[in-house]
């Protein structure tokens, strides 16, 4: 039970305490909070396996924009939260029972992975650094994923122009 | 390895405080911890104290600016006065609107100053005292950035008002558009240096600052970091006279003295980061016999770029929402782009030509991009306000406005 | 940046300067020809630094500077483009580089840059001057802007793309690429004054004649392709293996492979460069806007032709040696070139348009070096194509610039007379002697003048080559259509600048500005001593002077090993030299005498002496033996007969309409019996009973659809989460450990 | 030295957590919030599986940058939505968004 062990699970244990109070608590703006919470835990993991790259990259994206964007639509939309009575439809124990199942689905097959037993070894300071180039590499070279690449990008466009449009208000002179 | 101490003190202390918590048995995880702890520890508390004396400078600046003395009571030329403020915010009373939200109410300030704190982690201060050198420095700000906007987000919901709200609202729509462009102009370096680590960066500046290679990503990173900081002429998200001060409104005592301080630590980072990004950092004359030289070139140009920005807050009147919003998506994100794009291009064209060619090309391409750009925003200027519209004709209306508005209500 | 990137870079900043002005700038027009100017500038820049290189190389047809990449995966392998310059290139790159850039500074002029905008211009027409009022006040008519200054720049900008891309392309599918481009390019300029009816028919005409060419030429690079798998010029000219495979294996009317492929690609060049009998086109594309377009067209344009000619040269003269009966793709073009030469010098004879008798005397020297290809002269083909180039198109130029002092002249007078005929021109010597100058340099060099001028050189050359090779035909109708040549060219000089005004126009005409007498300076610097490089080895006296470095440099362009080439011993025989040297020295002066001595006294602004004296048939030559009104006796008129009457009236709607009438009629018949005796009675009543029995079961299954999504989804994930677990465990079983 | 099991237990985990808040939250933002959660738990597996073996090869790394593309254009669009959702009916809950009814 070394010292990074013990990061581990103090980031583990908080980031599925903030998931599971995402999924419970009542007023939304405290659920967008937790979920802040909770991404900034799996930044933390990234960390521990050595992927500084997506730690930040973590921070970036998903709270610089998107927990913000989330905020911003509770807040736009706050006249409709019913925060107070049952945060979850008629049909939530079924919820449960796929949830549970799911998990215990992962967990069976997990623990018969040939795998189980392993467990990361370090990597040493250039490996960890040669994660950027070989990825930027990987990510614009025909015979690599520049193909997914591109769809992904041309997927992002699309959704800003699809979002854009959704949202706006219709208004007669446009 | 032994440095003498007045050649690079940082290392030398570190090194000492090393062997001797070593020398107490600790275990070497422990001791990196512990040392990161009191490194971090001292920059923060360094900055804060630097802030201070800034708020003087700064209220003594903009007082001249005005035709005022400025501060002149407290002390020699009124050098206490900012000490004065804060034992009076100490003094006020705390107050917790009624339904407020009180975690994050009271978690807002705080992030806003933690969030500006951090950044500090990855600058490099002189060569090799930096309190990290990521590889991904660049990034990390803007990482840390996205929390800034956080805090301000909390701080309009939790405070339970609708004016806070609104300015809220407004500081984020802002903040999240000059975002944008000003991550585009901070890639520009980083494509030139190869590398997102700050003290990379600075190396790779040796015999020319990034503002002499890159001067329309300068100008851009300039004027959004002045907008993230939201000061004048950008400081329509907490205008006092437009609207009640924007999000901070229910904020009192020292929470409301946390924003204060924020904002003026903020806009001292964001000119440290220029200075890092396009002035060349630590780069001086004798750097390479004194490092710690370093700190005082970096405080120099630093005080510059201050200097700059004080003299813009002071002299520009205030930009409308939609002119800020039409300033940053029309103009700034495009020519950002395109200078990223170009400067990508050629700098893949130049590959193993000599620093000057590369150099010489670099400007002369910003240069037509400038005149460029320059000659369509006129253009387009004069065919959004035309002179004195035709009888008969409707007048022209800015499409622009009605689709931000579009976008952002 | 090493010289191959540089050579990829060629021909791209024409095509931005094309897309900056029609997408951005075509407002402002100084933006726009400063962008246009400033592409081909830089264009001439790379391409003379690569011309350099070039020169310098060693050894170049061996190696030439060429730089490859991958561009379309045709199966398992990599269709590959690339560029590449040998000696043919280089030399192409030299003269398009220049005759470009100058046309690029010329238009400037000629589309009256800083002029007023027209009274009444419009779009589509040429523009028709307009009214200042100068210092003293009276009102004065001066010519007016070119109302689509801006495209005109972004049309020639494209152009100049296509066609160093043609040049610096290493294989045949990018040439045809850039081919196709000028094709276009030439459609829209000439066409470029829509509104005039007469334009619009040339356009089309250009166009669909040239592509019937293009259609063959097509048809050639397919059927290379198939054979020799590859359309890199290296691969396929340069490789002795390949060329003897195709050229021993037959196939229809005794022509090898390489024959049939080699004519297909050579009626492209037909086409492109307007030889006999798809030279139609070519002059009625002097309808574009004068004399810029119909320079690109005759100066560059139709060069492209005989460059490919000379680049598949191997493919058709392989295994022929010289003295050896001329295989069947050789006889046809030698003839071909010879028949065009004769032929067009001809009819130039008898035209008063003064950019008319240009265009037929470019399809007479174009027919002269496919004439000299014919008969295996490569060299002095490639050596005309030089020359040439720098005096048709200084001699376009210096027509433009007669035609813009005769329009001024016009505007002066307000004369109703045609700026283009020299019949009403003369005397302009002493009004614009700039242009006189060197409007006689370039024809000189046009007729040959001996020694001094560029032309005496190519087409010595050629006769010699002519004559060398045995072909005693070929040498005699050449040195005919040689002092044809000399007499209209002497004609036009004589016509235009020499004796007196013969109309007030004429008397009022004045110099143009100086962008536009500038190129031609500069091109005729070229059109003198662009021969010198050629002169040959046993050129009595000069040629011991200088080595033949033209000879020297592009010897060995077309195929490397030589040996493919027909050995073409070059320092020939003194009687070939001598001789040639002799035809040449009386028919270029004889030619040149007798057109001085025909029009020196010429008067009248309406009759031609010739009329006279040749009588019936100047009628034919002045028609030009009538080939159009043939053409369109023959392929025009019978199709629109077959389209309209025979198609369309009889076939779709008396046959095939009739048809479908009946068919219509009959189906509607059967359908109504079947309605009304099966599907009403029958099938109704059934379906009715099975949807009445439906609509309940439906109400029954409704709750299921409850249109909540999450419930949908949990059903979803039951079934998955049940199957998953399923097919795990049948897997197990079924297949223990 | 963490074992590599730990981290794919804490992903699934979470995945799970996300998958029922998508499953039974009413608020249509919530379950966002789900899937976003969701999503971060196939990063994390992503990750380990590159490190386990050998932080060689970059599929993992780069199929994490693409599923952050997609992340963001499906909060993007989804909450686009959810506000025109709201705009047009004034509720944001999952359930009462039910205009396919049978």
């Amino acid at each position: 039970m070394n010292f990074l062990q013990v990061v581990f699970i103090l980031t583990s244990a908080v980031t599925l305490g903030a998931a599971v109070m995402v999924v419970t608590s009542h007023r939304m703006i405290r659920a967008a909070l937790w979920l802040v919470l909770a991404l900034f835990g799996v930044a933390i993991l990234f960390a521990l396996l050595q992927a500084g790259f997506f730690a930040v990259v973590q921070v970036v994206v998903y709270i610089g924009a998107i927990a913000i964007l989330v905020i911003f639509a509770v807040m736009l939309t706050r006249h409709a939260m019913q925060d107070e009575g049952a945060q979850v439809n008629r049909g939530w124990w079924a919820a449960v029972l796929v949830a549970l199942g799911t998990f215990a689905g992962l967990a069976f097959l997990l623990l018969n992975w040939a795998g189980i037993g392993s467990s990361l070894g370090e990597l040493s300071a250039d490996e960890a650094r040669k994660l950027i180039p070989q990825m930027g590499q990987a990510l614009v070279s025909a015979d690599a994923y520049v193909l997914p690449f591109e769809v992904a990008s041309v997927l992002l466009l699309a959704a800003l122009i699809g979002a854009i449009y959704i949202a706006r208000e219709k208004n007669p002179q446009v | 390895m032994t440095v003498e101490w007045f050649r690079d003190p940082v290392n030398f202390i570190t090194n000492w405080l090393n062997q001797f918590l070593l020398g107490w048995g600790l275990p070497a995880g422990v001791v990196a911890f512990l040392m990161n702890l009191i490194g971090a520890g001292l920059v923060a508390t360094g900055a804060m104290l630097f802030c201070i004396l800034l708020i003087w400078y700064e209220r003594k600046l903009y007082g001249r600016i005005q035709d005022r003395l400025g501060p002149n009571r407290v002390g020699p030329w009124g050098i206490f006065q900012p000490f004065a403020d804060m034992l009076k915010i100490f003094a006020k009373e705390y107050i917790t609107p009624r339904g407020a939200d009180v975690i994050p109410y009271n978690l807002a300030p705080i992030l806003a100053v933690a969030a500006v704190l951090l950044i500090w982690a990855v600058i490099p201060f002189y060569n090799g005292a930096a309190g990290a050198n990521l590889n991904t420095g660049a990034l990390y700000i803007i990482a840390v950035g996205g929390l800034g906007e956080l805090a301000i987000i909390l701080a309009g919901i939790a405070s339970n008002n609708k004016y806070a709200l609104l300015g809220g609202f407004r500081a984020i729509a802002l903040l999240l558009s000059y975002e944008v462009p000003m991550v585009l102009a901070l890639l520009v370096p980083v494509l030139l240096a190869r590398s997102m680590g700050m003290n990379d960066i600075v190396q790779a500046q040796g015999d020319v600052w990034y503002i002499v290679m890159a001067p329309i990503a300068a100008f851009i990173f300039f004027l959004t970091s002045v907008a993230e900081v939201g000061r004048a002429p950008f400081d329509i998200i907490e205008a006092e006279s437009e609207i009640v001060a924007g999000f901070n409104i229910e904020y009192s005592g020292l929470k409301f003295g946390m924003f204060y301080v924020g904002e003026f630590l903020h806009a001292f980072t964001v000119s440290v980061l220029f200075a890092i990004l396009f002035l060349g950092g630590w780069r001086g004359p004798f750097v390479d016999q004194v490092p710690v030289l370093g700190a005082v070139w970096l405080l120099v140009k630093t005080g510059v770029t201050y200097f700059l920005i004080i003299l813009l807050r002071g002299s520009m009147p205030r930009y409308r929402t939609d002119q800020t919003m039409s300033l940053a998506w029309k103009i700034l994100t495009p020519l950002a782009l395109a200078v990223l794009v170009l400067t990508a291009i050629l700098d893949k064209a130049l590959v193993g030509s000599s620093d000057l060619v590369r150099g010489l090309a670099l400007v002369g391409m910003n240069l037509v991009v400038w005149f460029i750009a320059s000659r369509l925003s006129q253009a387009s200027y004069r065919r959004s306000h035309p002179v004195e519209p035709p009888i008969g004709h409707a007048p022209v209306i800015n499409p622009l406005v009605d689709e931000i508005g579009g976008v952002l209500e | 940046m090493t010289i191959e990137t540089l050579l990829w870079l060629i021909p791209l900043p024409p095509l931005l300067a094309f897309a900056l002005i029609i997408l951005f700038t075509n407002r402002q027009r100084a933006l726009s020809h400063t962008l246009a100017v400033l592409g081909a500038f830089l264009s001439w820049l790379a391409a003379m630094i690569v011309f350099l290189q070039a020169i310098r190389t060693e050894k170049l047809g061996e190696h030439p500077l060429t730089s490859v990449i991958n561009w379309l995966p045709t199966g398992g392998t990599w269709f590959q483009i690339g560029v590449q310059v040998d000696p043919l290139s280089a030399v192409t790159l030299f003269f398009v580089a220049w005759t470009v850039l100058m046309i690029f500074i010329y238009s400037v002029g000629y589309h009256n840059f800083g002029q007023p905008e027209g009274d009444h211009d419009q779009k589509g027409l040429p523009p028709h001057g307009a009214t200042v009022t100068d210092e003293n006040g009276h009102p004065r008519k001066v010519p007016s802007i070119e109302p689509m200054y801006a495209r005109f720049f972004a049309f020639i900008s494209l152009f100049a793309f296509a066609m160093y891309l043609l040049v610096v392309s290493d294989n045949l599918l990018t040439l045809y690429v850039g081919w196709e481009i000028m094709g276009l390019c030439s459609y829209l300029l000439i066409g470029f004054w829509y509104a005039k009816k007469s334009a619009r028919d040339a356009a089309m005409k250009a166009f669909v004649t040239t592509r019937i060419g293009d259609v063959f030429m097509l048809l050639g690079l397919a059927y290379l392709y198939t054979q020799t798998g590859t359309l890199n010029y290296h691969a396929i000219f340069n490789d002795p293996a390949v060329l003897q495979r195709l050229a021993s294996s037959p196939t229809f009317l005794g022509l090898s492979v390489a024959g049939a492929a080699g004519l297909l690609l050579f009626i492209g060049t037909v086409g492109k460069s307007a030889q006999f009998p798809l030279h139609v086109w070519l002059p009625d594309a002097m309808e574009g806007p004068t004399p810029v377009s119909a320079m690109i067209h005759a100066a560059t344009m139709v060069s492209a032709g005989v460059y490919l000619a000379i680049r598949i040269f191997p493919l058709i003269s392989y295994g022929w040696q010289v003295g050896a009966p001329l295989p069947p793709a050789m006889s046809t073009m030698t003839f071909i070139g010879a028949f065009s030469a004769l032929f067009a010098a001809t009819i130039a004879v008898a035209q008063n348009d003064i950019k008319r008798v240009l265009a037929y005397s470019t399809i007479s020297q174009l027919g002269y070096m496919i004439a000299a290809l014919g008969v295996g002269a490569y060299g002095a083909a490639i050596f005309h194509l030089f020359t040439h180039a720098f005096f048709k198109a200084l001699l376009f130029l210096g027509s433009g610039l007669v035609i813009h002092g005769m329009e001024h002249g016009i505007l002066h007078t307000g004369e109703h007379i045609d700026p283009q005929d020299m019949l009403n021109m003369g005397g302009l010597r002493k009004r614009m002697p700039v242009t006189f100058l060197t409007f006689l340099a370039g024809g000189l060099s046009l007729s040959g003048f001996p020694l001094i001028t560029a032309g005496f050189w190519s087409k010595d050359a050629i006769l010699e080559g002519a004559f060398s090779s045995g072909h005693v035909i070929v040498f005699l109708v050449l040195a005919l259509s040689a002092l044809l040549t000399a007499f209209y060219t002497m004609r036009q000089i004589t016509l235009a600048f020499l004796g007196q005004p013969r109309t007030n126009a004429a008397a009022q005409a004045v110099e143009s500005r100086r962008t536009m007498v500038l190129p031609l300076v500069v091109l005729s610097v070229f059109a003198i001593g662009a021969g010198w490089v050629g002169i040959p080895q046993a050129f009595p006296g000069l040629g011991a002077l200088s080595p033949n470095w033209f000879e020297e440099f592009v010897s060995g362009t077309l195929a490397f090993p030589l040996e493919v080439l027909p050995t073409f011993n070059w320092v020939s025989s003194e009687t070939a030299t001598l001789v040639s040297l002799g035809v040449s020295l009386v028919v270029s002066l004889g030619g040149l005498f007798l057109g001085w001595l025909v029009y020196r006294r010429q008067s009248s602004a309406t009759t031609d002496p010739l009329q006279r004296s040749l009588g019936a048939v100047y009628i034919v030559l002045k028609n030009k033996y009538f080939v159009d009104e043939a053409y369109q006796a023959v392929f025009v008129r019978p199709s629109y007969w077959l389209a309209e009457t025979f198609t369309s009236k009889w076939m779709d709607q008396g046959v095939i309409d009739g048809f479908l009438h009946a068919l219509a009629r009959g189906a509607l018949g059967f359908g109504n019996f079947l309605r009304n005796f099966i599907d009403l009675p029958l099938w109704n009543r059934a379906f009715e009973w099975v949807a009445s029995r439906v609509v309940p079961f439906g109400q029954s299954l409704r709750p299921l659809q409850s249109g909540k999504v999450q419930q949908y989804l949990v059903a979803g994930l039951l079934a998955t989460l049940a199957f998953a677990a399923l097919f795990y465990f049948v897997i197990r079983l079924a297949f223990p450990g | 030295m963490i074992p590599t099991s730990w981290y794919l237990f804490v992903a699934a985990a979470l995945f799970c957590l996300g998958l029922y808040g998508v499953l039974a939250r009413k608020n249509a933002i919530a379950i966002l919030m789900g899937v976003e959660l969701m999503l971060n738990a196939v990063n994390i597996n992503l990750i380990v599986f590159w490190r386990y073996w050998g932080a060689k090869e970059v599929a993992g790394p780069a199929f994490v940058i693409i599923v952050l593309a997609a992340a963001a254009a499906e909060v993007a669009v989804g909450l686009a939505l959810i506000i025109s959702a709201y705009r047009r009916r004034h509720t944001i809950a999952a359930d009462e968004i039910d205009a396919l009814k049978g």
